[in-house]
């Protein structure tokens, strides 16, 4: 077994058992920190496959913002030694059912694929081809989609204020913007 | 970037532009003249779809990232008319005190949904797909939920964001089979490398999942009906028309030019799907008394009837569904336009209260009574020369069945709405609506409803010239 | 590079963690919880494109930026998930998804 | 010669239909019922001038009568070969028809001028007479047998309006009602027994169709029904409308009731003309019958011979004087329908034809004189009912005169005409068969007792307390009755046989002294009998009406035919087959349009708690959809 | 613009005025004057007819306008007429125009009232001017549609059910209808070439047989349920018995015909073979209707479903005679349609007259109204005898032509069912004189009824206008007939290409 092997049955299995605790764990904030190693295991995969870029970006922006942001707004909404209440088992009963079903029917089809490569050369990543691609205009290029989200991201800063906003005239004062 | 290529993205630059001047209006503007919003935001919107409307030669650009045919400007020609109306209504409500605070908000939010429309129609790339989707839905969803005061628009507003996201999670999964199996998200390569394999077919129903819940297709539909009831009423007309227009635009690119290998797994799905579709949006909209609810439920059916003009993967088919938009755009605007300035007006909201709605406003109940009927297919009104040319499209294939299934359909449907010209016609009350008289900003959408609903039908040049464009997607 | 562990086992990983959060969405009961299913899914959709581009197509980084891109949308989406949700619980005083049903039939 | 003006004798009662009818209420009553009169004056004379031009200037073409196509005019065109046509065909039977008609009618005008003055709806009454003798005339001269169907229709209808005159009388409108749809269901048989004959012989035309060497007599062919002919049948078919309108059994029943109208027109319709109709349109087919269908034409003897004894037997127990009257005429058209039963075709063979035409002829006359009388009596009287009158010879002279001449008329005592036309109706029958002849023979006799029951307990016997004097008619009503009376006396004198026969060509005839002295001698006897009985009042019939007590009731109650009728129409039509469908209709048919609607009202119902507002429900039936949809498409529907 | 085309211009000037006036005095004038300007039209366009065959122009269609509508489907705006769609126009113009005045008194809405019954009238005129599919069927529709607010607004008793019920089973049949259209249209070049929907084209080629199996029950049916085709009805009586009066003589008189108008024009003209197969069901179901529909009438008590069972009576007799197939039957058909058509109307306007005296529709609460109102009493009686066939009167004319008609088809099957059929004159008689009987006749029942007015001079305009064309046509039928027959040769060259006989 060589190091690349024992490394993806480690971060796999993490993944798999953080990922059922996760959607399993009647404490909402445990939840949260399973979710967080999930997160990170997955990082470690991208490591891996030589995607050390987007591990970063992956570390920073998932499991540094996203995760932190839920975690705020669980201590916003939840007491934290709060548990939940089991799920019913009809619910749980059923929607593992229909996971499941969906699951093997995916694998059996994945696996039933003949999967073929492209003949083309790899080509090496690093940095600035990543750059460089980002804000390219010819094909293979991505400043367009770079662009595009960044209205993306202002749309929903924006629609975030909104529903946070009180409308009425009375606060018109309160500029938020 | 030469004049040419901005002629060619125009619709999204001059969104954009208009987007980003509301919010300088917003931030430098007088913080006491707030409503003066509107009127910018009409002023540029309309110079918006006035030059969306300029001749320009068909390009693509980054590197076939961005693709705009005739067609596909056509479609965003037709999603601005539509968007222009939706603002238009808007005025009055807008204006009401509880929403003065963020008025340019709403406007900013919904002309980004209207870039990511434009973006996902022009999509050359699957990348571009996703991110025009979620610029669609996204700011969508705080529009459902823009109303703070109510537990009904809140409940709207999660109920679309977390099913949109769970969809659109169902969607990428299906994307990467595609990504797998064919080494391209672009679209042009993509239909040269798919075959017909067992996976792929698997990823285009995940995919097609992740469509089929914006177009709101049984059994991807269930959110539609409690998200239009939610939110505020032009955000609803919004989402069921301009919304669900825009994907079911994309949808037919798609089809038509990315999965026509596998068009056999496709026609079976829709097939299914269709008869589902019309049958559960009508049984539910029987039973319905909030008329945002009802509409809903009578635009998931027409969502069912749009399918059988994609079924077919013809050129026809193509040019009655982008027509039939265009219908359904006047005809269901139409309605909610009237259901909004009585809403807002009155407050009432329930099929119940419009009894004897004609005795007190004639004009109101004529502009519903034209909508309505044009939705169910009632010459001369629009709606009939659209659902008309869907069937036809579909026949021309051989789907007779189908087709009878639709227009058994079309039968409960009028059933409903017939049960809303009845309230307002037949029915007597005890209170009846009082007499009101709409702002101007409403009359003058309903006015271009109704001129939308009479004349498309009559005037073939409309679908002659649609005709003439779906050669090419 | 990565000899000895097939395409496959990324896939079936993939896919078992989509399923494991689609489980989530649909038994949690916290809207918090949902939305971290929604995360797992869209994680998972994430290795199936970097592990495709990887391993099949290496010459170019589509699976890698739309990834990327991915990323950067699920974040757009939670902040305004979230901030609705902290809306709903000021209206419902709960964020229990089974009390939000105001609206049905 | 040209008859074109023929087509006056139906223009002017049509005319002066319409324009009493459109204009009669702006008018004075006793002008339009001069204008009325006045209109069927002038087409008498038009008849008597015709009839004297046919029979003696130009019909006969080497001494046969020929059929002359007077005027004809196409209708309606239906296939290349069948048309209607609306025309005037002129032939013995039609004109002497015509004869006929417009002189009873004639004097039946005149005869209202006084009968019906005073009463409300007078100008009415005329404008119904003159669409009456328009519809009869048009019958007798039809050119084809569609337009004797249409006309046909129209004397039906007119006999339905005039019935049914006195209109806010109940028993009145029913009787209306019963003899239109009486008649009306014969006339089904008559129609599809057109559409048959039509569709065999490819023509309407009478001319065509009686000829000998035509396609209706030597096409016999055709696919046989019941051991008989298609021609058969449909000669059986057609035979059942003139059924019908005759009055013969089974369907006489509206004759009876049919008394409620005005005595005039009981007199003009129900026993001169209108009813003669079958046996008109019987001998106007009759080389049909006779060459083709002679299975029919059995059934045509039998049925008469059926009903005239049937309501002989009737007409002895009925107390009502026109109930009498209408009995006897049924009796008397079953003679003249067992006359063409029993005749043959062409000369001497033809006996039986030129009788009964004959019978026809001079039953109109008697037959209307009777019931003119009878008006004449009621009028004075106020009372239908013979038990209300008694001894009336001595006020009402001119009356009982009259009726005395027509009853021995009709009992066949020489010289009166009847005995000359039931003689040869005798003769025709004792020469086909003895047993028809055995019961026209008996008939004979119950006719003339029955009748002079009528005239004894009327005008002889004690004479019964009146209200107020009853007085003799007034001279419009007189005169006519007078006319009449001469003319039942006289016309036994035309030499019938010379013009009218079978097949146009004349034959002599003499008394049969066999057959005619029996017969005189049944008369005198019936005569006797009801001297006897009935010329003072004697406990004689009451006595015999409790000896034969279930015979005297069954006739009496006109052996329950009725109550038979009112069965099948109430009891069967209207509760097993009109209600049932009325039922069906609403609750199965109608039923399941409902519950179609039903049923989707109900699953809607059902299906909405799909609809849970519980968002991961929502999911779950999206993940759900997603994953049917796979397994159908990627393994169950993918070969 | 050519003469058809005015059928339409004309209502819908008329609508544009009555959108703009105010009181109801112009409002019925306007509507008046608009149809009776629709009747002159009608009246010109007969004799314009006349006149141009007479010269000898022996084309299919006259009067063609051909206008490209949508270019791509090769859908036109094409109008002709030949002498049943003459026939017909000429008879709905007689109908509105008697129904304008049959309404004269409406006071609820008055103006939306004739707006709605002349759009309806409309509807019908571009049904029997278009020769091509898509136009009828729009035009078809848009007759269909003003039919539920008139019966829901304007109408009497369980007018919200019956009103839903006619319209839903009216666009039911319209649901088949154009799926049949389409079948034919995507089957209307099947040696290759444009397809078309110009019904005088397809007319020219032969629908393969598969697809005549398929389309031509479709088709039948679809047009059937307009012409009360048993079990299909049962909107009929409901539908008429809640409407108010025009709109019962509109729909009774005229719309019912679009039904055997369109089962001629469409479903046997264009698949003559299939309907030569296939048409024993269809006899079969239609001598049920004829004969159901005759004893439904005979229990009913309301005056409306006399009529309206009595109408399923006798437009299951047009389509029995259309399914014959052969001239004279057909012509009968024709005949028929216009006959019930005038007299129908006739009927419901005089119950409606009728109505606004007695306020019920119930014989049995009525009687003896002969003496009171003896004009309206006449014009009733004259309208029965017309429906029971009295000759002199249009049902005789019609009849007889059928019944000749139907029975010289060949087949012994189809002529026993003509003799089925046949009986249906006795029942008719039976339940015409009852409710003559029983409402008209005997003495007067109720006291008020003393005080009734006979009527008035709309009233009179109205019943007159329609009684004199079903005398005219009893009286005097050969130029109807013949200008019907020469019309009917087309589709009869069509069937006798497939079956000599």
């Amino acid at each position: 077994m060589t190091i690349n092997q024992v490394m993806f049955v480690l971060f796999s299995v993490m993944i798999i058992v953080f990922s059922v605790l996760t959607v399993t764990s009647r404490r909402i904030l445990r939840a949260a920190v399973y979710l967080l190693f999930v997160l990170v295991s997955t990082a470690g995969l991208y490591f891996m496959l030589n995607f050390q870029f987007l591990a970063a970006v992956q570390l920073t922006l998932y499991a540094g913002g996203i995760v932190v942001l839920i975690i705020f707004s669980i201590l916003l909404t939840s007491h934290i030694s709060q548990k939940f209440e089991p799920v019913g088992w009809k619910k749980s009963l059923f929607s593992a059912l229909a996971a499941m079903a969906g699951a093997i029917i995916t694998i059996i089809t994945i696996l039933d694929f003949k999967f073929s490569a492209t003949a083309e050369a790899a080509r090496e990543i690093d940095m600035r081809l990543i750059g460089k691609s980002l804000l390219s205009v010819e094909y293979d290029g991505y400043v367009l989609p770079f662009e595009v989200i960044s209205i993306l991201l202002i749309a929903a800063m924006v629609a975030a204020i909104v529903i946070a906003k009180k409308g009425g005239p009375k606060k018109t004062e309160t500029q938020t913007l | 970037m030469s004049l040419a290529n901005f002629l060619v993205m125009r619709h999204e630059l001059l969104l954009t532009a208009a987007a980003l001047l509301v919010l300088m209006g917003e931030i430098f503007g007088d913080p006491l003249k707030k409503r003066s919003v509107n009127l910018l935001t009409v002023v540029l919107f309309s110079a918006v779809t006035i030059i969306g409307f300029l001749p320009s030669p068909p390009g693509s650009l980054f590197g076939g990232m961005y693709i705009a045919t005739e067609m596909r400007l056509l479609m965003k020609n037709i999603l601005n008319i539509g968007a222009l109306l939706v603002i238009i209504q808007s005025v009055s409500w807008l204006s009401k005190d509880e929403n003065s605070g963020k008025i340019s908000e709403y406007y900013i939010l919904l002309i980004s949904t209207l870039i990511g429309m434009n973006f996902m129609i022009s999509a050359g790339h699957f990348l571009m797909f996703y991110l025009g989707l979620e610029l669609a839905t996204i700011p969508a969803a705080a529009l459902a939920a823009y109303d703070r005061y109510s537990n009904k628009s809140a409940e709207a507003g999660i109920k679309l964001i977390l099913l949109s996201a769970f969809s659109s999670g169902i969607l990428l999964y299906g994307l990467t089979m595609v990504y797998g199996t064919t080494g391209t998200l672009y679209f042009d390569e993509i239909s040269d490398l798919l075959v017909n394999g067992n996976l792929q077919v698997l990823g285009f129903i995940f995919f097609f999942a992740g469509m089929a819940f914006k177009i709101s297709i049984v059994p991807f539909h269930l959110w539609a009906a409690d998200v239009y009831e939610g939110a505020p009423v032009n955000i609803t007309s919004y989402l069921s028309v301009i919304s669900k227009g825009a994907a079911l635009f994309i949808f037919v690119i798609v089809l038509f030019s990315i999965f026509p290998v596998i068009i056999e797994s496709w026609q079976k799905t829709i097939y299914v799907t269709a008869v589902l579709t019309m049958t559960i949006g009508n049984l539910f909209a029987i039973r319905q008394q909030n008329l945002k609810r009802f509409l809903a439920f009578s635009s998931i059916s027409q969502a069912g009837y749009i399918l059988l003009g994609i079924i077919g993967g013809n050129q026809l088919g193509m040019a009655s569904v982008v027509y039939y938009l265009v219908v359904y755009i006047f005809s269901n605007l139409a309605a909610f336009g009237v259901v909004a300035a009585i809403s807002n007006v009155k407050g009432k909201e329930s099929i119940e209260e419009y009894n004897g709605l004609y005795q007190t406003n004639p004009g109101l109940s004529l502009v519903m009574l034209l909508a309505l009927f044009s939705l169910a297919g009632i010459p001369p009104f629009a709606g009939f020369f659209g659902k008309f040319f869907l069937f036809t499209a579909a026949a021309q294939k051989g789907f007779y069945l189908l087709v009878l299934i639709a227009l058994l359909n079309t039968i409960i449907s009028l059933y409903y709405y017939l049960l809303v010209v009845k309230a307002m016609f037949i029915n007597k009350s005890e209170a009846p609506i009082e007499k009101f008289r709409s702002d101007f900003p409403t009359r003058f959408a309903l006015g271009i409803c109704v001129a939308g609903i009479v004349i498309t039908g009559f005037a073939s040049i409309i679908f002659e010239v649609i005709k003439d464009m779906s050669y090419g997607i | 590079m990565n000899t000895g562990i097939p395409l496959q086992y990324f896939l079936i990983l993939a896919a078992i963690m989509f399923f494991v959060g689609i489980y989530g969405f649909l038994t949690r009961r916290n809207l918090i919880t949902i939305l971290m299913s929604v995360e797992l899914i869209l994680n998972s959709v994430n290795i199936n494109f970097l592990a495709f581009n990887r391993y099949l197509f290496p010459h170019k980084m589509e699976g890698l930026f739309f990834s990327l891109f991915v990323i950067g949308v699920a974040a757009a989406e939670a902040a305004v998930a979230i901030a609705i949700i902290i809306n709903i619980y000021r209206r419902f005083a709960t964020i229990n998804v089974e009390d939000v049903n105001e609206m049905k039939y | 010669m040209n008859f074109n003006y023929t087509l006056w004798i139906l223009a002017v009662p049509f005319l002066m239909f319409i324009l009493l009818g459109l204009a009669g209420h702006k008018l004075k009553p006793g002008l339009s019922g001069l204008l009325g009169t006045g209109g069927l004056a002038v087409i008498t004379v038009l008849s008597y001038i015709t009839a004297y031009l046919y029979f003696f200037r130009t019909g006969a073409t080497e001494g046969v009568y020929t059929k002359i196509s007077a005027f004809n005019y196409t209708w309606l065109q239906l296939t290349d070969k069948l048309h209607i046509d609306i025309g005037v065909l002129l032939d013995p039977i039609s004109v002497m028809m015509l004869v006929v008609i417009t002189t009873v009618s004639l004097m039946v005008h005149i005869y209202s001028l006084g009968y019906m003055k005073g009463e409300r709806g007078f100008e009415r009454f005329f404008a119904f007479l003159s669409l009456f003798s328009f519809s009869m005339l048009g019958l007798v001269v039809a050119t084809n047998i569609f337009q004797m169907y249409i006309f046909w229709e129209l004397v039906g209808i007119s006999s339905y309006i005039l019935i049914g005159f006195y209109y806010e009388k109940p028993s009145a409108v029913r009787a209306s009602k019963k003899a239109f749809i009486v008649t009306r269901f014969a006339d089904l048989g008559f129609l599809i027994g057109i559409l048959i004959l039509s569709f065999n012989t490819r023509t309407f035309d009478f001319i065509t169709l009686t000829d000998p060497a035509g396609p209706a007599i030597t096409q016999t062919g055709g696919a046989a029904f019941l051991g008989l002919s298609v021609i058969t049948w449909s000669m059986i078919l057609v035979y059942m409308g003139g059924v019908g309108k005759s009055a013969m059994f089974p369907f006489h029943i509206w004759l009876p009731d049919a008394m409620e109208g005005p005595t005039p027109v009981s007199a003009l319709i129900h026993a001169a003309t209108m009813v003669v109709a079958g046996v008109y349109l019987v001998a106007r087919m009759f080389p049909i019958y006779f060459f083709a269908a002679p299975a029919a034409l059995e059934v045509v003897a039998y049925i008469g011979a059926f009903s005239s004894l049937f309501a002989a037997v009737i007409a002895c127990t009925q107390t009502d004087i026109k109930r009498v009257l209408a009995y006897s005429t049924m009796s008397q058209i079953g003679y003249m329908m067992l006359a063409l039963g029993v005749s043959g075709y062409g000369g001497h063979d033809g006996l039986g034809f030129m009788a009964s035409m004959f019978h026809l002829s001079t039953h109109a006359m008697f037959k209307a004189l009777l019931f003119l009388c009878a008006g004449a009596i009621i009028h004075a009287v106020h009372s239908n009912f013979m038990t209300d009158m008694g001894g009336l010879r001595r006020y009402l002279p001119v009356t009982h005169l009259t009726f005395l001449i027509a009853c021995l008329t009709i009992a066949g005592i020489p010289p009166m005409s009847g005995f000359f036309s039931k003689d040869e109706i005798l003769v025709a029958a004792f020469h086909h068969s003895w047993f028809l002849f055995g019961v026209e023979y008996a008939v004979a006799g119950l006719t003339a007792f029955y009748m002079f029951r009528l005239y004894f307990s009327i005008f002889w016997g004690n004479e019964t307390h009146y209200h107020h004097t009853p007085h003799e008619a007034p001279a419009t009503m007189t005169i006519p009755l007078i006319i009449l009376a001469a003319g039942s006396a006289f016309a036994g004198f035309i030499p019938f046989s010379r013009l009218i026969t079978s097949d146009g060509v004349p034959f002599e005839t003499e008394i049969e002294w066999a057959v005619a002295i029996p017969s005189v001698l049944i008369g005198l006897a019936g005569i006797a009998v009801a001297f006897l009985m009935y010329s003072r009042r004697s406990g004689i019939p009451d006595r015999l009406a409790a000896k034969f007590k279930y015979a005297y009731k069954w006739s009496y109650n006109k052996f329950y035919i009725d109550e038979i009728y009112l069965f099948i129409t109430r009891g069967i039509i209207f509760r097993y087959i009109s209600q049932p469908v009325a039922w069906f209709d609403r609750h199965i048919v109608d039923g399941t349009m409902n519950s179609i609607a039903a049923v989707t009202q109900y699953i809607s119902f059902r299906i909405r708690r799909f609809q849970s507002g519980q968002l991961q429900k929502y999911a779950f039936v999206f993940v759900s959809g997603a994953v049917l949809l796979i397994v159908l498409l990627v393994y169950l529907w993918n070969q | 613009m050519d003469i058809l085309t005015l059928f339409i211009v004309i209502p819908v000037l008329t609508i544009t005025g009555l959108v703009l006036v105010r009181d109801i005095r112009q409002v019925r004038i306007v509507a008046a004057a608009g149809m009776g300007l629709q009747l002159i039209l009608s009246a010109v366009l007969v004799y314009l007819y006349l006149s141009v065959r007479h010269s000898g122009n022996t084309d299919e269609m006259l009067f063609v306008r051909d206008l490209v509508w949508f270019k791509s489907l090769n859908i036109h705006y094409a109008v002709g007429a030949d002498g049943i769609s003459v026939a017909m126009i000429a008879l709905t113009s007689l109908v509105v125009f008697a129904g304008i005045f049959a309404s004269w008194e409406v006071d609820f809405l008055p103006k939306e009232f004739f707006i709605s019954l002349i759009l309806l009238a409309t509807g019908v005129f571009g049904f029997f001017i278009s020769i091509d599919l898509f136009t009828m069927f729009l035009f078809y529709e848009l007759a269909v549609i003003p039919m539920y607010l008139l019966i829901g607004i304007w109408g009497s008793g369980p007018k919200e059910y019956s009103a839903m019920k006619l319209t839903l089973m009216l666009m039911g049949a319209s649901a088949l209808l154009l799926l049949g259209i389409l079948g034919i249209y995507f089957n209307s070049a099947p040696d290759g070439g444009q397809l078309t929907f110009n019904i005088i084209e397809i007319s020219r080629t032969t629908i393969p047989m598969s697809a005549q199996y398929l389309f031509f029950p479709l088709t039948f049916i679809g047009f059937g349920v307009l012409g009360a085709l048993f079990p299909f009805h049962t909107w009929s009586p409901d539908g008429h018995s809640s409407a108010p009066t025009a709109v019962s003589m509109l729909h009774a008189g005229v719309l019912m015909k679009l039904g055997g108008y369109g089962a001629f024009r469409v479903a046997i003209f264009l698949m003559p073979e299939a309907a030569k197969e296939l048409s024993w069901i269809f006899i079969i179901l239609t001598s049920i209707s004829v004969i159901y529909g005759a004893f439904g009438a005979i229990v009913q008590k309301d005056l409306k479903y006399i009529n309206a069972y009595s109408s399923v009576s006798h437009c299951g007799l047009v389509l029995f005679a259309i399914l014959m197939m052969n001239r004279t039957a057909m012509n009968g058909a024709i005949i028929q349609m216009i006959s019930h058509g005038l007299m129908t109307a006739l009927f419901f306007a005089l119950i409606g007259m009728l109505y606004g005296r007695t306020h019920t529709r119930m014989i049995n609460e009525m009687g003896g109204l002969m003496k009171v109102i003896p004009f309206l009493s006449v014009c009733y009686v004259l309208a029965g005898l017309a429906s029971l066939g009295l000759p002199g009167l249009s049902g005789f004319v019609a009849e007889v032509t059928i019944f000749v008609g139907a029975f010289q088809h060949p087949d012994l099957f189809h002529r026993i069912l003509t003799i089925v059929a046949t009986t249906s004159i006795v029942i008719t008689a039976v339940y015409i004189l009852r409710v003559i009987a029983i409402l008209l006749l005997g003495p007067v029942t109720n006291e008020h009824y003393n005080h009734f007015a006979d009527a008035k001079w709309f009233e009179k305009v109205s019943a007159v206008t329609l009684i004199s064309f079903v005398a005219l046509i009893g009286l005097a039928p050969y130029w109807l007939s013949s200008m019907i027959g020469t019309s009917l040769q087309p589709v009869l060259e069509k069937i006798i290409a497939i079956n000599p006989f």
